[in-house]
């Protein structure tokens, strides 16, 4: 648990926030993996917002979050001004893991999921390697970090509605030429998305989902964020998503 | 000491702290049979609280007694195993797989749990059904017996007074209260369960009434909790009238909760010349 | 509509807006003589919360009925009068003496005060008794008879079946919860009562559970209250089953509570196309 | 109910803090009355704070309130900085009355008492007539305002610890001679230091008391803040202190 100072605070698209918070020397994450953050100091929210590591400099250590202003406490959290602390706990959980095998990855995105795709996207070409990026959104105002995903590589995006880019899924985008290109996939975004993604892509490429769920207290002790995996063996276990999660083997979960 | 279900079997903490510190350990409900719970949302915020359904997830009492309290015995605390059924046999079978196990040093007998059909609250909202389970678990245990009781009741004197005649050791107050939170996007109850079992601060109030009441009531010891996050609350509940206080929800606000308040209570003795915090129990009554 | 007890007599809060745009007015519990209440501190704040132990000062139904109501009556909105009493006889009295007055359109009986030795709350925590008072006041009153339940019981659904059988055309609930606070200077209880009524945003939960579950198991409508802050909260209440909604702790920290709410509510329906509001009525189990 | 910005807001004496707000055109106000302040905008502090007006500058419309930061909702409040809003309701209540007939008035304050007295002071002062002021504190520390109503007349501090001033308590000033020079008193500050000074002036001079109590509403709705009082003609009447009061006449207050 620290308290991070916030140095910038600002919207980054309608209702999107981008949180930058000066951390601690100590600091290191594995993109994925997601802070714990408090609102506000009081017990109106009592709870912790898991939110999503997107982007970090090390030279500044200046550390980025992008969330979308939802419900009554992201409403508190976005009142806070720069000079202002954070309580935040993390980084949490378990990131996307990165294949030294891999040449070319592919990053699938849905609305709040891209966030943690920024730094992946960061991370993987560092080594090397290529990465495709495909992140659909409802509209085009709430289109966010278009432009940060395209310094590391092609990106393309769509929108339910057509207001920007392709109109339509982000599944409709996972063509076979582009799955057929790839060695792994990593995608994050609302269930529905990654039930489907994983059905159009059903074995044919190894990846990663990353899950959302209630959260009471992102840590592994309360056992509210659980969710069913199966492995190749069969065995069913029901799995921490703020612990074991949020990243899972796509072809392990369980979706009902 | 970290109330059960909110502390796991406390290997998340062990990670965070020493757990030594702590006055004894409550771990999560364990029952006979391994139970996967509810499904999610098992979790919802409310003002100043929380609700919860987790609906009893635990390995069941076996591996619980392989497992987790030998690791959890590496530790120089006392530890107090959280029991749950729905049958009066259950109870006592819990208990007598318990009572083969040396690495536990008291049973807290969950008669309260309002997220599960069969999770035992038939026992806590009525005196003559809690008492039958205390007795018969009293006969198994080798160890105290504490019970804890729902807040959900008319009388909460009454039923601490059963289980008191029953032989428990001591009775450990309040579980959640039971609550709902409707979401307006789906019009429907946030908690997959529909109702879900509310802690935290908001519920402080009802738990320190409680205990002031049920500890002049009872000889026994009352162990209270209930929206405990700071050294002030529990000082609270001490002079309410809790021999001990048990921390839950807080721990998930801030993992280093118990320590946090342990420290504050020591401090508060030192700067208040209390040689030994017992002197509290009760104040506000006595 | 504001929930008694919050509202005064409604003359306070005339000087802020114009009473008549509200659904109806409860005004605070009225008694056969007059009362002066508990002594003070009567109010403590809690986590999202607040406890009062006024003590049901009130002058009088002899004076309510003299000079209160005929007031009251220069708006153009249905007066609730909330009635309470130690004894059946006391209840029967004050509805008889409240028949010789056209100034009212409804009784709402207090069986749940907490916060007097004989403020009725043993009729609230008893089918039998509750449903006796419910008989015998149906008998003496010449306008509706709307029971409020108390949350301080195990089984909220049986007492509002008792009273539903027993002939009342409507139930409100919830009434406060016990609660209590201690000083921690004088490590006494903060209210000069002891125990309180806990109030506010932290009950509604609790308030949301139980209408839910009574508005599924009787006929007859469901007043909801307890921590209606905004008009999201009372949608919630809607969604869970309550046919109207009251405003207690909110109108003291935001004496224009109920008139924002109203606002709200309206805008709610119309961006969402909703014709009636009684469509969103028990949405959250239908 | 208002919002008013926050101009400036410091301490003015150990866990003594000047809050001064900007005010609209309509304000106006009888010193002895007070605000009814919310800490924070959300539900951890659900009651309004009672805070007596201490100060108005009708050029500048600035309004200072004096408050001490005692529990839980003031540390709150004393968190908040220039630029915010504060939530008020008031001034509510029944202030000081100012009597023409008067030439010499006695005020008497104690501890966080002394705030509403300045404002009373200058009101006093302005229509020619003289004030006499005795304020006690508790120590050094604490002592606030003193110079405040040097401005306005003859000043006298007295502390419980005798870390300044007179050593003792406020009722030791009241002198006879004091008292015979003065057509009133104007008292304010906890209940037993006003059940003493009622009791040494008996009904030699007359004057006013401002009560305090725990309130809920502070508008006169709720009941919470009674006070008995009896009147010259022996009538026994239980009054609101937020709505009737907090300003009573002294010889009516009912001590228990
Ligand atoms: C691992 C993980 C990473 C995430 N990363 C991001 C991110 O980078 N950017 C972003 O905008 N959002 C992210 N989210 C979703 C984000 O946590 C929720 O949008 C946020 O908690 C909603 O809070 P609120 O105050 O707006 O809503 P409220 O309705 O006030 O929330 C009430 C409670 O419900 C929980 N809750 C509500 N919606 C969700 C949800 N969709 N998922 C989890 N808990 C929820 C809240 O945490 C809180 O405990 C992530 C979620 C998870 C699980
Ligand atoms: C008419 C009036 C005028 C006042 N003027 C001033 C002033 O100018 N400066 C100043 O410093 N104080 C003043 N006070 C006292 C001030 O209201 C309390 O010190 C303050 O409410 C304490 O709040 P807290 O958050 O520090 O304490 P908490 O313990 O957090 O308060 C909890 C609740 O108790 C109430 N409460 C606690 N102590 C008191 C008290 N002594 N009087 C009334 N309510 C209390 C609070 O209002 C709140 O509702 C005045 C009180 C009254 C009635
Ligand atoms: C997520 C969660 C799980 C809980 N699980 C249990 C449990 O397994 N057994 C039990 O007796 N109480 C359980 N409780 C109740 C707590 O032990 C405690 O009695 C209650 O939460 C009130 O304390 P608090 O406000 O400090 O959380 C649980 C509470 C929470 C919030
Ligand atoms: C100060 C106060 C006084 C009350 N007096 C009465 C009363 O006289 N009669 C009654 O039936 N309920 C009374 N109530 C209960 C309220 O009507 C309401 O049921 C309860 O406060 C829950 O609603 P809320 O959270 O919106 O306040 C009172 C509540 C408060 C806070
Ligand atoms: S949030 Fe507590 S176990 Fe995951
Ligand atoms: S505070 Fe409500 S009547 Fe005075």
């Amino acid at each position: 648990m620290k308290r991070w100072t916030i140095l910038a605070h600002q919207p980054v698209a309608r209702q999107m926030m981008q949180l930058d918070l000066q951390v601690d020397d100590a600091f290191a994450y594995v993109p994925g993996q997601f802070l714990h953050v408090r609102v506000t100091d009081g017990h109106d929210f009592l709870l912790r917002r898991p939110i999503s590591l997107c982007n970090f400099d090390p030279d500044t250590r200046v550390l980025s979050l992008v969330y979308r202003v939802g419900g009554d406490g992201t409403r508190a959290l976005a009142k806070r001004t720069p000079g202002m602390e954070v309580d935040v706990l993390g980084p949490l959980g378990q990131g996307f893991p990165i294949h030294e095998e891999d040449g070319h990855a592919l990053l699938i995105g849905g609305g709040i999921g891209v966030p943690p795709l920024v730094e992946l996207a960061k991370q993987i070409t560092a080594q090397g390697k290529t990465v495709t990026a495909v992140i659909g959104f409802l509209t085009k105002d709430v289109v966010i970090l278009e432009k940060e995903l395209q310094m590391y590589g092609d990106v393309f995006v769509c929108t339910d509605d057509g207001s920007y880019g392709h109109h339509g899924r982000v599944t409709d985008l996972l063509t076979a030429d582009l799955l057929a290109s790839v060695d792994r996939y990593y995608s994050c975004g609302p269930l529905p998305m990654l039930q489907a993604i994983v059905g159009k892509i059903e074995a044919k490429v190894p990846g990663y989902v990353s899950l959302e769920e209630r959260m009471g207290c992102g840590i592994g002790a309360c056992m509210a964020c659980v969710q069913w995996t199966v492995d190749e063996q069969g065995n069913k276990r029901l799995q921490k998503i703020c612990k074991q999660g949020p990243v899972f083997d796509g072809r392990e979960v369980v979706f009902e | 000491m970290p109330a059960s279900g909110c502390f796991g079997f406390g290997k998340e903490y062990a990670e965070f702290y020493d757990l030594s510190i702590l006055g004894a350990i409550m771990v999560k409900a364990t029952t006979l049979e391994t139970r996967t719970g509810n499904p999610t949302p098992r979790v919802a915020e409310t003002p100043a609280g929380m609700l919860n359904a987790i609906g009893l997830q635990n390995p069941g009492v076996d591996l619980v007694v392989r497992e987790e309290l030998p690791w959890l015995r590496q530790y120089d605390v006392p530890i107090i195993v959280n029991v749950a059924g729905s049958t009066v046999e259950e109870y006592v079978q819990v208990t007598e797989k318990l009572s083969h196990s040396e690495d536990l040093d008291a049973i807290e007998v969950n008669i309260s749990c309002p997220n599960v059909k069969c999770g035992g609250i038939q026992f806590g909202t009525n005196p003559e059904s809690a008492a039958e389970v205390v007795r018969e678990m009293k006969k198994a245990a080798h160890v105290p017996v504490i019970v804890k009781l729902s807040p959900n009741v008319t009388d909460i004197v009454s039923m601490a007074k059963a289980v008191e005649e029953a032989g428990a050791d001591a009775v450990s107050l309040i579980n959640t209260l039971v609550g709902m939170r409707i979401d307006l996007k789906t019009m429907k109850p946030i908690l997959a369960n529909g109702v879900g079992g509310l802690s935290g601060p908001a519920v402080k109030p009802v738990a320190i009434r409680m205990v002031y009441q049920v500890s002049q009531a009872v000889q026994i010891p009352v162990i209270g909790m209930g929206g405990v996050m700071t050294a002030e609350d529990a000082l609270e509940f001490l002079a309410a009238g809790a021999s001990a206080v048990a921390v839950g929800t807080a721990n998930f606000v801030n993992p280093y909760a118990c320590p946090e308040i342990i420290a504050g209570l020591k401090t508060y003795c030192e700067t208040q010349g209390i040689g030994n915090i017992q002197e509290l129990v009760g104040k506000a009554w006595k």
